[in-house]
């Protein structure tokens, strides 16, 4: 890394001059088997100090995918960035990262980039022209347009968005930051209540109660990885607790499958619960400050019963146990739970809060993120489009045609600005409504910088040559400057680079650093500045006229459904939907990829007729959307619902023409956000019929065992599961005399002892894995994590339709049904992935050996040896263990997504079988550092791709032998067990039972 | 007389070749000859037959040696192959020991059928084909329905062999020179 | 020659054998007659088959296996039962030929030609599937010990090496036991042939006269083979009965898989002799060679088959119920009542029930209800491997893998190219040598006698 | 051209210091320091009878490595540290090669196509000798540890007395590791080269 803020020196400029041709490592050369070779050596013209063939290079960087600003380490080999992961040193998500972070890989690689500056052609398609003409059309039409200018940014907040603030005032244009899930109501309420515009920082870890009112804080809401961290840490048993948490909301989405208790109120009504919770506490305690008490009166208990459709004890019991737990923590706010009067439900939440005593706890302010302008601004803006008003729109960092209903007419207002320009990376909606495409670096290929909030600098360097014809838009933007001269003058900052550079010297004296070179090499090392977060602000509540208000909620419409949407985990708004990693790992809730579907409840399949896969109509006043029936028992009667971030009608081949919007079916945005919750639909069997992209077989354990859960008396007392079953009279019946069971463990002993020959007599560690599912939140990010590593291919739709998925490692959800009948079942997730057995039955049937045990306790599988006979497959009981059927090294990877492999890993050929490998790559590659040093490998030193991504840390890996290790201690845990232990298969991976809460305690 | 080769090349046999319909005077013919010491009788027949088998008298086949060696050798070779590469590079599958005979018995057992079919076939090429006599004369007819024996005799012995063979009843004789 | 009079001979056990030695080598030189257009338009049909199969099979070579409807957890399916399929049929010819031989049934004789015809190209059609079906054809040759630059041998505790090494001795031995039965007959159709058949058949005949000396090693050696072949064809498919069984599957890994899949193999391959013969008779014109008494035992074996099966699918599932093992009774629940009920009902119809018709003599002596019958079993019996394999595979132990499979047509190319490289052989062989066991017959039939009577 | 100035520039100075250390061009200088069994590279009129594939440029081992002992980590420079050895980069190459022009005609030819190739800011594109497939992994900094930092041989057979280097043995070949690991009583667990 440069030391100094002068310009990028030739190093990071000159990695390789033709990429696949990497010296030595032939690094593009896909070959599973096959003996194709690299024929040439290209060396690098000049060696670069940071890069040595055959070693990877990591950098520190930070990922925008979404607005939480997370830290990343960039894993480079030979020039390309090969793999995201978590910046431990980031004080947001501490070396942890979601599945969308780590898919910004395929962001960079993605076959549906812009390849270089084009214009619209006089046939209607774009045509590519040079970066010098691109410039100076733009600054042409900015000449011309005066102060007729605007601009729809994306909402970060950073060097460059000053700049562009900057940038667009001194035109005298028009700014609007857009981000489509703004949480603008959180803000209003805020405003409101606390008289503060600012979004709060939530502590789930310190929580000892939460309640989530359609929050999806796993999800999309706040900073997820962050809120999974906290939640993982109260609810995930590591302190000998749980904390109990309830999730208010029509519709179950992944944050509510954790929950302990799901309380399915009617959509729309979570203020009602909220303010009678409030309520309960006040009148508990006599508590009257800022007038709360004749505030809250009128929302007792019964009138919230009324509107949420819940029982009156059930609100109270819900308040008592709020109120009990020290700290607690509600939240509010979701997407989906986004109605017109959405900021009342995030103003009623406040208000438990308060009463509760969290603000200050588990709810800080002053640490603002940032903020959006939200849709009042952009509606203004349309509004001057749609009068001609606007003669120049540059689009950067936002896809407001896709993200916008149709039934907003964006995209009709938008047509009519004379000159649009879109500095896009893709190819999106907006983008192809406009009239100039610049494609700005990705992230990954630039200097950069993001706030996430008060305190927290984090820095983005280019980690490798870009990929295609691109330049950052800071550099954009002062390019047209330079040449459109006049007002823009001013901006005269050489480059990009050096403009950036400039503000970190500045940024240096602001924070009071003396050496700007030192505070830059450090930034750069650890990707940014993080400085402890302001202590939290002193808050009081304020109630405007004395009065709380709560509205019933109205919709448009006159279905007999309430129609929800909501983001979906790995797409989020949509913006996910091009990269085939978050296409194909299944979402974490249905297990659908690749296409919408449409959530009914099990009740109203019934009363409609309809099956998983059956085609229906949805129509409200807005639109009709058609998209097959998932039955979903986590889904309210009266409602039906469909995820975002399908139907994209251009952003390339992954995205485009793949499921629904279901945007179509919703009204424009009034007031400042978009109403996601506002229309009632009819629903409509339409007699078609499409199978479900699903990756789920039979959603049961019919009593197997295989996720198992234990009380939290039970855990608290340190008993096994199997104890605990015994404890409440569901002891298992042993089939075995105790002289028969003698007698075969007597027979392993000495099976085992004969295994001892050669390579097998040494000492060696015994890797192996602990899972501890009541951390496990279900949310992917360690199958990402596995994709990205192991180079697994995406297979596609129409091949996960045969069930060929290649997901090495898998998140396996059961519903588990209640004790009561009627209840909705409650959910079970279990990461399922090669168990390393140590009498594994897939090895003996091998003919050629290809599957075995290698003496490090790993079950080897060596891909050129497999001839493909799939017997292990059939033979595996945890049936984890893939086939390529296709040549899927050849499909899954259009260029340039190929240059996203990880070159220590061999790429399968068809015909071959592969599954989890424990990372083989990283435990050699430590065995090497290791050997070179001359020392053992250190417990923790390395691990495996799933378990570095965990956010919630559920997943532990290393060398049981290992006995002061973490996973021989976990391993040690009396909740510790092995799924279908009977079958004496010995698997290296111990699970931790998930533990579980009562619903009503 | 020229000396005559036939198509395998083997100087041909002088004697007496007598065809018989009836098994009975085939085999008395037979008993008759051997009673008079003539040895190197061939006797020809569509099928395997009982009397004329009884009449010859013969030792058991040596087949059954061959094939005894043939299925003990592929035995040997079974479980000395599966053990030699079992731990010629040992790999540990399953937690089975590296030669676990068990699995190996299907080796060796497939290998002593094999073997011991193989060389029972390689036997009877050997004793019937290769060691069998040549240059004895043959008539198609012994395939079809009549039996033949022949008698190896020189021209002054045929006279006799030839009556003794009207004798027994046999509906042809004729006498096959050199 | 003396024109003696045919004895209308009795035979053993009663069966009437009204033919002449010169008889017999004349009805079954008869049958090698030029083809007639319907032999030529059936091997054309087979071929066609054939070509089918072959074309399937590149393009699963050219793209992979994708194209067969595997659906994971389903990873083996139609070409694995097919492979099965045809190897059990392989079992009736040697159970006949051999197991009978030593049993000295005497109906043998007449069947026992087409039976171990059918075994031989029964068994090289499966020895194919093992190939077809692997991910990687063309490095099939890696199961087999062959010195290699890498140093690497095979693993031989791994059923599927068993297999390899049952199925190829199998094939070797039982391609033997059929060459070397024909080599007198061949002789006896050199005698009455002409031209370059003649030459052909010369050499086919390996210079076989019918020598004492020979019959004296023939013979022996013929036992010999029986002895070998009767072990063999027992062993056969219980090494492919533990391909399965001594897998973990629930529903693969039975304790009663291979007594279970010999008769099974036998029931089906019976099935298939009488698919083959019943025409085949009417077509050669020797139904005075093959005749009701043949069909009468086939059928009784038939029955004792049958029957066997019926009992080991009913001890499957008592074993499931018995067992208290919720993986067993899973699997064998929905084997029934799941979504392969159909394929289940099938199989338990076709052949344990149908098979108890032959109970009745007259069902056993009517050719055409024993041609429906054996169009049953050989659907059945297919269906039994497709239960056995899918089915199992379809619910083992983890519910969230579970799937269903949809065959697609590149299953249903190979299985009819199987059919067709199948039947292709059967017909060059039916028309090229005799199907009919000259010289055993001839052995049956008491020779003429000067003095008359029995010896 | 900025690029390319500032190039030069770092290459002259590396160069230099490169060019006094390894490779003194003159003979006598040469001849009073080389040891008994010093080679001299042979002169090489008929480069079509080599053994191995023909370079874009006939860069010559023997010259190099054995004439002048240059080590062969100098030019291979992450072997040691590295699963890859490492191709020397231009900039190597040019650092002794600005100063240094060749002796005769021919190495005169060849370091020419070198400094034009350097000029234009082009990569010279090496015919590759020894391929392992993708799916082994050979870790060279592992063999270079255990066998010492001249172990290359044994594999790749005395590149210094090889005018153009050609494959001595046969490093593509299982057979070839597994022989050596077998001698030398080290692993040949599958996973420790193919994952």
């Amino acid at each position: 890394m440069s030391d100094d803020l002068q310009p990028p020196t030739v190093d990071r400029r000159r990695f390789l001059t033709v990429l696949g041709t990497a010296a030595g490592g032939g690094a593009m050369a896909l070959s599973g088997c096959s003996t194709d070779r690299v024929q040439k050596l290209v060396p690098y013209l000049v060696q670069s100090e940071d890069q040595v063939p055959g070693v990877a290079t990591w950098y520190a960087s930070t990922c925008t995918e979404c607005p939480a600003g997370c830290g990343v380490h960039v894993r480079t080999r030979e020039g390309r960035a090969v793999k995201l992961e978590g910046n431990p040193d980031h004080p947001v998500n501490q070396g942890k990262l979601c599945s969308r972070g780590q898919a910004a890989l395929q962001g960079l690689y993605n076959p549906g980039r812009i390849k270089a500056p084009m214009a619209r052609a006089a046939d209607g398609g774009f045509l590519e022209i040079t970066w010098d003409d691109a410039i100076a059309r733009l600054a042409g039409k900015l000449g011309e347009a005066g102060n007729r200018v605007a601009v729809i940014s994306g909402a970060p907040r950073g060097t460059f968005s000053d700049l562009l603030a900057e940038w667009t005032s001194a035109m005298g244009g028009r700014l609007v930051r857009y981000e489509s899930f703004d949480h603008e109501p959180v803000r209003a309420a805020n405003r409101q209540v606390f008289g503060l515009d600012q979004l709060p920082a939530h502590d789930f870890g310190k929580a000892r109660y939460i309640i989530s009112f359609g929050a999806d804080f796993l999800e999309s809401w706040g900073s997820p990885i962050e809120n999974q961290r906290g939640f993982a840490r109260s609810h995930g048993f590591s302190g000998g607790d749980v904390a109990k948490f309830v999730y208010a909301a029509p519709r179950r989405d992944l944050t509510g499958l954790n929950a302990d208790e799901w309380v399915s109120l009617k959509p729309g009504s979570e203020a009602a619960l909220a303010l009678a919770m409030a309520n309960v506490l006040v009148a508990d305690r006599g508590d009257d400050r800022v007038g709360l008490a004749s505030a809250l009166g009128s929302f007792t208990p019964a009138m919230a019963a009324e509107e949420t459709g819940l029982e009156v004890e059930t609100i109270e019991r819900l308040a008592r146990e709020f109120g009990a737990a020290r700290p607690s923590l509600a939240v509010a706010g979701g997407v989906g739970s986004q109605h017109a009067a959405a900021a009342e439900v995030c103003a009623a939440v406040n208000v438990l809060n308060f009463v509760a005593g969290n603000i200050g706890e588990t709810v800080r302010f002053g640490s603002a993120l940032p903020a959006a302008d939200g849709h009042t601004e952009l509606a203004k803006l349309a509004q001057a489009m749609d009068g001609g008003e606007l003669a120049v729109v540059l689009v950067h960092d936002a896809n407001p045609a896709y993200t916008l209903p149709k039934s907003s007419g964006f995209a009709a207002r938008f047509a009519k600005v004379g000159f649009k320009v879109s500095t896009s990376m893709y190819l999106d909606e907006t983008a192809a409504l406009c009239d100039l495409l610049l494609p700005q670096h990705h992230a990954l290929e630039r200097w950069d910088d993001v706030r996430p909030r008060a305190g927290v600098h984090g820095l983005m360097q280019p980690v490798m040559e870009p990929v295609f014809n691109t330049l950052p838009a800071g550099e954009i933007l002062l390019r047209v400057s330079r040449k459109a001269a006049g007002a823009l003058a001013r901006f005269a900052a050489p480059t990009w680079d050096q403009h950036l550079k400039t503000r970190w010297q500045a940024l240096a004296g602001e924070l009071g650093e003396r050496d700007a070179a030192a505070f830059w090499h450090a930034a750069l090392q650890r990707g940014g500045v993080y400085r402890d977060p302001p202590p939290p602000q002193e808050v009081t509540l304020t109630l405007p006229e004395g009065r709380l208000s709560y509205t019933s909620p109205t919709f448009e419409g006159a279905g007999s459904f309430t129609f929800l949407t909501y983001p979906h985990p790995m797409l989020h708004d949509g913006r996910g939907a091009n990269k085939p990693w978050l296409m194909e790992n299944a979402d974490p809730v249905t297990k659908i990829t690749w296409h919408s579907w449409v959530e009914v409840s099990p009740a109203t399949a019934r009363t409609l007729d309809l099956r998983d896969g059956e085609i229906v109509e949805l129509t409200s006043p807005y639109g009709t959307v058609e998209a097959p029936v998932y039955v979903y028992p986590g889904i309210r009667d009266d409602a039906v619902a469909i995820p975002l971030g399908f139907g994209h009608t251009a952003y390339g081949t992954f995205a485009q023409g793949r499921g629904v919007n279901a945007l179509d079916l919703l009204g424009a945005p009034r007031g400042d956000f978009v109403p996601y919750l506002s229309t009632r639909v009819s629903v409509r069997k339409t007699g078609g019929y499409r199978k479900l992209a699903s990756v789920a077989g039979v959603p049961r354990q019919l009593g197997r065992g295989i996720a198992e859960g234990i009380s939290l008396a039970a855990a608290k007392k340190g008993l096994t599961v199997e104890q605990a079953y015994l404890e409440e009279g569901h002891g298992r019946h042993e089939i075995n005399t105790a002289l028969e069971l003698e007698a075969i463990r007597g027979w392993s002993e000495e099976q085992q002892r004969a295994t001892e020959h050669g390579d097998y007599t040494r000492e060696l560690p015994q890797w192996g894995m602990a899972i501890d599912l009541a951390k496990c939140t279900g949310c992917s990010a360690c199958v990402t994590a596995c994709y990205a590593e192991n180079n697994i291919p995406t297979v596609g739709e129409s091949e996960v339709l045969r069930g060929r998925e290649m997901t090495w490692l898998r998140i396996e959800r059961y519903w588990e049904d209640p004790e009561e009948p009627g209840a909705p079942p409650s959910a079970r997730f279990i990461p399922m992935l090669c168990q390393h057995c140590g009498n594994a039955p897939c090895e003996p049937v091998c003919p050629v050996y290809a599957a075995y045990h290698t003496a490090d306790g790993l079950n080897g599988q060596v891909y050129n040896r497999c001839v493909g006979t799939r017997y292990c497959a059939n033979n595996c009981p945890y049936k984890v263990r893939y086939f390529n059927w296709y040549k899927y090294n050849e499909q899954a990877w259009p260029e340039p997504l190929h240059l996203q492999l990880n070159p220590d890993v061999t790429v399968r050929a068809r015909g071959v079988m592969e599954k989890c490998t424990f990372c083989i790559q990283r435990i050699r590659d430590t065995q090497h550092h290791a050997r070179l040093e001359d020392r053992p490998i250190r417990d923790g030193e390395f691990t495996t791709a799933c378990a570095q991504a965990c956010p919630s840390d559920a997943i532990v890996f290393g060398n049981v032998k290992d006995g002061a290790g973490r996973v021989a201690r976990l391993k040690q845990d009396p909740r510790g067990y092995h799924v279908l232990e009977d079958l004496n298969v010995r698997p290296a991976i111990t699970y931790l039972a998930k533990v579980l809460l009562p619903a009503e305690a | 007389m020229a000396v005559r080769k036939t198509a395998r090349g083997a100087r041909r046999k002088p004697g007496v070749l007598a065809s018989f319909v009836h098994v009975d005077a085939a085999a008395d013919a037979i008993r008759a000859l051997r009673a008079r010491g003539i040895k190197g009788l061939v006797v020809y027949s569509a099928a395997p037959n009982h009397e004329i088998e009884e009449a010859l008298d013969h030792r058991v086949s040596p087949v059954r040696l061959i094939t005894l060696i043939g299925g003990l050798t592929g035995c040997a070779a079974g479980f000395g192959m599966t053990l030699w590469m079992s731990y010629d590079w040992p790999v540990l599958v399953g937690g089975k020991p590296i030669g676990s005979v068990p699995p190996y018995v299907v080796i060796a057992f497939e290998l002593t059928i094999l073997l011991g079919a193989l060389s029972t076939v390689a036997a009877v090429a050997l004793f019937s084909i290769l060691m069998g006599r040549r240059g004895v004369p043959y008539d198609p007819k012994f395939s079809d329905d009549t039996i033949g024996v022949f008698v190896p005799a020189t021209q002054d012995l045929a006279r006799q062999v030839e009556q003794m063979m009207h004798s027994a009843g046999a509906v042809e004789v004729r006498y096959e020179g050199a | 020659m003396a024109a003696v009079a045919p004895p209308r001979s009795v035979g053993h056990d009663g069966l009437v054998i009204t033919q002449t030695h010169a008889d017999v080598t004349r009805d079954v030189v008869g049958t090698l007659s030029p083809p007639t257009r319907g032999y030529v338009l059936l091997l054309l049909g087979a071929v066609s088959l054939f070509l089918i199969g072959i074309v399937t099979f590149l393009v699963l070579v050219k793209d992979g296996l994708g194209h067969a409807g595997y659906q994971p957890p389903i990873f083996w399916s139609v070409y694995i039962t097919t492979f099965v399929f045809w190897v059990g049929i392989g079992h009736a010819g040697t159970l006949i030929s051999a197991i009978l031989f030593l049993f000295r049934s005497p109906w043998r004789t007449a069947v026992y030609r087409s039976t171990e015809a059918m075994t031989v190209f029964a068994v090289m059609t499966a020895g194919l599937f093992p190939i077809i079906h692997i991910g990687r054809q063309w490095i099939f040759y890696w199961l087999l010990p062959y010195p290699n630059s890498r140093f690497l041998w095979p693993n031989f505790k791994s059923p599927l090496i068993w297999d390899v090494f049952a199925i190829s001795t199998y094939l070797t031995v039982s391609t033997t036991f059929l060459v070397f039965g024909l080599i007198p007959d061949v002789a006896a159709v050199r005698d009455k042939a002409s031209g370059w058949r003649k030459k052909v058949y010369e050499l086919a005949s390996v210079g076989w006269r019918g020598t004492d000396n020979q019959w004296r090693h023939y013979s022996r050696a013929y036992l010999y083979l029986a002895a070998l072949a009767t072990p063999l064809v027992l062993s056969v498919h219980s090494v492919v009965s533990w391909d399965f069984a001594v897998s973990i599957l629930p529903g693969w890994h039975g304790t009663i898989f291979a007594p279970y899949f010999v008769a099974g193999a036998i029931y089906s391959g019976i099935g298939m002799v009488l698919t083959l013969i019943i025409p085949l008779r009417r077509a050669l014109r020797i139904e005075h060679m093959i005749t009701a008494y043949h069909f009468d035992n086939l059928a009784k074996l038939t029955l004792l088959t049958g029957s066997i099966l019926f009992y080991a699918y009913g001890m499957e599932y008592f074993v499931a119920w018995y067992s208290s093992n919720i993986f067993e009774q899973t699997t064998f629940y929905r084997r029934a009542f799941g979504p392969y009920w159909w394929a289940g009902w099938t199989m338990i119809i076709c052949n344990a029930f149908v098979s108890q018709l032959l109970w009745f003599r007259k069902i056993r002596t009517n050719l055409t209800s024993l041609f429906v019958i054996s169009i049953f079993i050989n659907i059945g019996m297919w269906f039994e491997r497709y239960v056995i394999i899918v089915s199992s595979l379809s619910n083992d132990y983890v519910p969230w893998a579970w799937d269903q499979l949809n065959p697609t047509w590149a299953d249903w190319g190979i299985l009819a190219g199987s059919f067709g490289w199948f039947g292709m052989w059967f017909l060059l062989f039916a028309k090229n040598f005799p199907i009919v066991a000259i010289q055993e017959i001839k052995e049956m039939i008491p020779m003429p006698r000067k003095r008359g009577g029995h010896h | 051209m900025r690029t390319l100035a500032i190039v030069l520039g770092g290459v002259g100075a590396g160069g230099l210091a490169a060019v006094l250390a390894f490779a003194s061009p003159s003979p006598q200088a040469q001849q009073s320091q080389a040891p008994a069994d010093s080679i001299t590279a042979p002169v090489i009129s008929d480069t079509g009878s080599l053994k191995g594939p023909r370079q874009p440029i006939f860069f010559r081992h023997d010259i190099h490595a054995g004439q002048f002992k240059i080590q062969c980590q100098y030019c291979h420079y992450s072997v040691d540290v590295s699963p890859e050895p490492g191709i020397p980069t231009m900039q190597t190459c040019m650092g002794c090669h600005l100063v240094v022009a060749g002796s005769d005609s021919s190495s005169r030819t060849e370091i020419r196509k070198l400094r034009e190739l350097w000029t234009e800011m082009k990569p010279v594109e090496w015919i590759r000798v020894h391929f392992l497939p993708r799916h082994a992994h050979f870790p060279h900094q592992r063999h270079i540890k255990a066998l010492g930092p001249t172990a290359c041989a044994t594999c790749h057979g005395d590149v210094s007395r090889m005018p153009q280097v050609f494959k001595v043995n046969q490093v593509d070949n299982m057979g070839f590791c597994i022989t050596c690991h077998v001698e030398r009583g080290v692993s040949r667990d599958c996973s420790v080269c193919h994952y």
